[in-house]
């Protein structure tokens, strides 16, 4: 075992941490997210530039190759830095299409942030894939898609939807160009500007399907939040690391904060917390990048650590006080992530079912 | 042993009830949310002068100064369902700074703020924490110099939250440079009108504005520091004590726990009614206890200011369980709603008007404002169960 | 509203506490624990001499005629001074019975101590009194119960067990000898030697009969949880009050331990949750007096009283580090209480379930 | 980043395992259990000669001292699949004071002690504490004062858990009374045979048996002081360091754990299976995954050693994580048992022989012995951190 990156993600980190500390401030930030794009334009094509979206893509779609571990890596560093959502977005979905099929035509736009792809999964009645009634039809040549998807990130920035839904009694996706008829976009903003749609397909051409076993399916959905793992771990070192540094700074009652054991403890247990997450997250990531069976010990990170990203950040408002309340703190910021990233990708109750079922059933 | 209201109390929660259903619609409901409880909309102001002209300005102010001589109990049971109902607050004007003018003001002081107070035409912000000093007070820098019969104010103030809609400003001053850090305080009324003031905004996270206050030469008359030179440390925490009895309410977290129990009982996600998801059944009625648990604390605070207590330690403890347990009502509401319950409250799909991620926003300013928790359990060691401080 | 007792029930539980302060130390509570009846014949024959025993029995069976307030503020005291359980269980069964039978002419001789009763509910398939098996058959007058109660407080050492069983479709309560052919008690010991026992009945000659509606069992049993309340109030009062003083005296690191802050804040979270579960507690107890209807403030109590007393517990033992540890220590008295309290009376899972019903059904 | 046990690592575990089912019955569980895993009953001791047998006595140790020179995680696996067989522990004489014997005695002390140990002639009893100095060692007054070639030793240690059974006192004792309190202490060896050493039983909440110690002009040889004087507060947090990487270790609350599991799929309560009860499989779900969690901080605990570093703070975080864990682990199990999990231990008919109630009344020990959480948690403050200490 070797809990800790290769030198060579350590050196994928690193350059991450270079970038995005020049690139991304909390004054930007709070002015992408007024903005209808909720991110800078220049920032995304660097990002693009510098490979990170076609990090997992196969070489021969002109992506890096990575494995999912690499791949997360420089998610957690994302995270960390605060990258923009779509762009975090971005590298999710292109990891999905690569994941259903790895020479599929679009992934080379999607690695050169030429084009933009949008994940949509859950729908309005639910987020249960045996309950989706989004369907193909009609003949070859002519399918076309029907159905409502919910909160569907980055819907309307985006260029194409990879859309799940039912072909007679199975699962596939349908790519949709987002402008063509019968696609229609109910922008809606999520936790601090986040951007999301309700998508509406009626006879909406499909550009391309790609045939899917409910495994599919569910690898899909495992590296997903494998790399929502990933950016919980970097939004919490992240968390921490503020705060550890802030309560060393700050001042009341004529000492540091630090000096007062009721705040060291409160830090200690977010150390504890953050350590014992960190492991579990990569555990999970290392063996989803493995190809190893879903297991309980998956299903314990999936329920621990986006609890305990929402308990670092709690902790960290706590001790931050005024001064990460203000909307241009970084903090705040990483407090939304931690509940919609948990809410999203890792709600608790369904991954205790798993275990519960795994050991009792 | 008798935890029933008394007929009194409970004709009191009934008469306070009609004035609500009179007085409180949806448009109003509305503009506080909108608002976040701390705004001055046309609708709220509306609401306080009917407060007024109800005479339930000043209900636990005593009779003598205009109040309705109500007790602690009936003021908690008012403030209750007024933040049960989800109507704006009595202004802290009303139930924390004029309490305190009332005990430690001269009597031309009285004379001249608490009639203009009763009739709504003062409202003030509170000028208490500063960039270096939050909780600890203490270290207040601001300072004011006696120059003839006037005060010359200088310095900043953080989180002054309601400044720009006040008339005044209720300002802790350091007054005496060479007394104690403790010693060295005063209050002071200042004008928002006066020359040398200026208000910046400052956004926080649940979307609610506060500012930051610079006082520039700020001249104001020698009358207007309240009480005693020196005494403002002390002053200040009165008031606070005043303040945190409606921190403590549990009102707000019942609604809001009121709205989200409608919504399970509604919903059906994935084929399933929310209500009946174990899980989410546990949650609700685990906060369900959790807040009968914090009404208790709350009420037995009032309770023990109507025995002539000084209720140091209950409150604290009011303040501590029920701003954490705030945070658990977000929280679960978040998890209970899931994707649904993450809408920005603009959004007007935003299931119970985006409360839950807002209230999740909002959460952390219970837990570290108005002293934060640390010092609230300070308090209970210390003047609870009297622990040594050294 | 006045959360407070009265001052004759201050006085009450001030005599109360000046009898125990003389009478129960931890090292009587030691040998007690080890002796066959757990609890001393002197001390039984002063409680129940100074009317304790009898204090909410008719006046007409030799009672004193007290309300259930009344009781719980001695039960609270006695629980405080760690009256043995023996005695408790007295308490409590002894208003079981008035409950269902206020001229039961068995009923003086418990008042006076001459007598003393088991209350047999529970059963080994479990504590829904729709499972229970336990039945009575027989003409009249020469009625017999058979069956099988589990976990009976006192079983061996009381004289008459109260046995609730079926008759055809309803619900009754058998009064049977515990020394009549048929009654086979298994001793067992549960938390620190609490004596408990299996019971048999074959075709055990029944005593007397008292009918009873299915309300009168849910009568019996919530006046035993309010019962069980009083006595974790008074438990945790104890705790509180001991760890108070055990941190203002020790010392380490050169100071009291009271003053370091993690320690004040244990302490200060103790305070809170006592403070909150003591009105809990007796919001129940005076509606239960008062004969109010079952609510969702007495599911509330229940379940978080229970918890509340064992949170404090723990909090005290780790104060108390192994000064509390060591067998003669009073602290673990309590601890044993709380737990063994919370399991039979205030379990929390199905007071959560009922609130939930409440709430949301 | 690889979380997979290593080729070797893994064989070692088989190894382990191997070793278990041969060498592990029901009489030695049963006999372990009884006595608390601190006995040395004669099943344990057999066991114990086993180990010895295997070579596997001084697993981590140096193989130049007769070890295996394992790694700290093949230690930690070790600890980790006995502790989870319910098997009984290595004597803290070897996981603790040998390996600082090891770094801190002089040639002659390592060639005196070291064989022996090795041969299981030595067992160690662990003097630290005193009435007066429980987590504060610095506090310690028992004394030894040079008297020609001997120290003679006056005092009381308590929580003296082996010395019923120990052969030798790991004693920490005051030789430097004008130095300062932390560099006045020095670490002594104590035959518990010399005249002067009485043994007082103390029973403590779960049934165990512990013990005072009264040293009453013992004299022993002078070369029992080891290393060097005065540095015994730090040999004593090294060999306290050493200790708690096995304290950290999940091994018992998995054991524990498994068997609730177990009993949970098999009982019934109430004609209704006990597994479909949502809050009782809610409970088990947190505390598997709580389990892993704690897993993990043990497993990084000893890598990190492993790495040539001195990990305090991850070894805190283990002993705050795990302890706590235990005491969640040992409530829900009361819980979930019911009536039929409070009885006795030696009660035939108690479930998971009792264990449950057992647990809930030896989980205290975890947290506030070994040092208490609050220090732990300092621990992690200062070192994990750098948080400073002024």
């Amino acid at each position: 075992m070797r809990p800790e990156p290769t030198g060579e993600q350590r050196e994928l980190q690193e350059a991450v941490r270079g970038l995005l500390s020049r690139e991304v401030d909390p004054d930007r930030l709070l002015r992408w997210e007024n903005e209808p794009a909720a991110c800078d334009p220049v920032l995304a094509r660097t990002v693009a530039e510098l490979g990170w979206i076609g990090l997992g893509l196969p070489t021969a779609s002109g992506g890096g190759g990575a494995d999912l571990s690499d791949v997360a890596c420089l998610v957690e560093e994302c995270a960390r830095g605060l990258l923009p959502r779509p762009l975090l977005g971005a590298i999710r979905s292109a990891d999905a299409l690569a994941t259903l099929d790895p020479a599929d035509p679009l992934l080379p736009d999607l690695a050169s942030g030429r084009g933009r792809l949008a994940l949509a999964l859950d729908e309005p009645g639910g987020r249960d894939p045996r309950g989706w009634k989004t369907a193909l039809s009609g003949p070859r040549g002519a399918r076309v898609v029907d159905g409502e998807k919910a909160y569907v990130p980055d819907a309307e920035g985006s260029d194409v939807h990879l859309v799940a839904a039912r072909d007679g009694g199975s699962t596939a996706f349908a790519l949709v160009d987002r402008r063509t008829p019968g696609v229609s976009v109910q922008a809606l903003r999520g936790f601090g500007g986040d951007r999301q749609g309700h998508v509406g397909y009626r006879a909406a051409a499909v550009l391309r399907e790609i045939a899917a076993t409910d495994e599919a399916l569910a690898r899909v959905q495992r590296r997903q939040a494998a790399l929502a793992l990933a950016e919980m771990t970097g939004g919490m070192a992240a968390v921490l690391e503020m705060t550890v540094e802030y309560v060393k700074m700050r001042e009341q009652f004529g000492q540091k904060i630090a000096v007062f054991q009721a705040v060291r403890h409160q830090v200690a247990d977010m150390g504890t917390t953050f350590t014992a997450a960190r492991h579990l997250a990569w555990q999970t990531i290392t063996r989803i990048a493995a190809g190893a069976p879903r297991d309980v010990e998956e299903a314990s990170a999936i329920a621990w650590v986006g609890q305990a990203f929402k308990r670092v950040c709690w902790t960290a408002h706590h001790l931050h006080g005024g001064a990460g309340f203000v909307v241009e703190h970084r903090l705040r910021f990483h407090g939304e992530r931690a509940q919609s990233l948990c809410i999203r990708w890792a709600p608790e109750a369904p991954a205790l079912r798993e275990i519960a079922a795994a050991l009792l059933d | 042993m008798d935890y029933e209201l008394s007929p009194a109390e409970a004709a009191w929660r009934d008469e306070v009830r009609g004035f609500i259903r009179r007085n409180v619609d949806p448009g109003l409901a509305s503009e506080t949310r909108l608002k976040g409880n701390e705004g001055r909309g046309p609708l709220a102001l509306r609401f306080h002068r009917a407060l007024r002209d109800a005479g339930w300005w000043g209900i636990a102010w005593p009779k003598e100064y205009g109040g309705l001589g109500k007790s602690a109990v009936e003021q908690w049971i008012f403030i209750d369902e007024i933040e049960s109902a989800g109507a704006p607050m009595l202004p802290l004007t009303v139930t924390s700074v004029a309490p305190t003018i009332m005990r430690v003001g001269d009597e031309q002081q009285k004379r001249e703020w608490l009639p203009r107070i009763n009739e709504g035409g003062i409202d003030f912000a509170l000028g208490y924490s500063e960039p270096e000093a939050g909780t600890d007070m203490a270290s207040i820098r601001t300072h004011a110099v006696l120059d003839g019969d006037e005060w010359v104010v200088n310095g900043q103030k953080m989180w002054n939250t309601m400044a720009h809609s006040a008339t005044h400003n209720w300002l802790a001053v350091r007054t005496e440079p060479d007394a104690p850090r403790h010693k060295g305080l005063s209050m002071m009324i200042v004008p928002m009108d006066a020359p040398g003031v200026t208000v910046q905004p400052i956004w926080v996270w649940p979307g609610l504005r506060t500012n930051a206050l610079f006082l520039d030469n700020v001249r104001v008359p020698r009358s207007n520091l309240i009480g005693d030179r020196g005494a403002g440390f002390y002053y200040a925490a009165m008031a606070l004590n005043f303040e945190r009895l409606a921190i403590g309410s549990v009102g707000m977290g019942r609604r809001m726990f009121r709205n989200l129990v409608r919504l399970v009982r509604e919903r059906v996600v994935d084929g399933r009614p929310l209500k009946d998801e174990p899980w989410v059944r546990e949650r609700i009625a685990r906060l369900a206890a959790d807040l009968e648990a914090g009404r208790m604390l709350g009420l037995e605070t009032a309770w023990a200011i109507d025995q002539g207590r000084m209720p140091a330690a209950e409150s604290s403890m009011a303040k501590v369980f029920v701003s954490e347990l705030v945070q658990r009502i977000a929280d679960a509401g978040c998890e209970i709603l899931g994707l649904d319950g993450q809408l920005h409250p603009e959004e007007p799909t935003a299931l119970v008007e985006g409360r839950m991620q807002w209230l999740y926003r909002l959460a952390p300013m219970l837990a570290f404002g108005g002293g934060t928790n640390e010092v609230q359990r300070d308090i209970i060691g210390f003047l609870g169960y009297g622990l040594p401080r050294k």
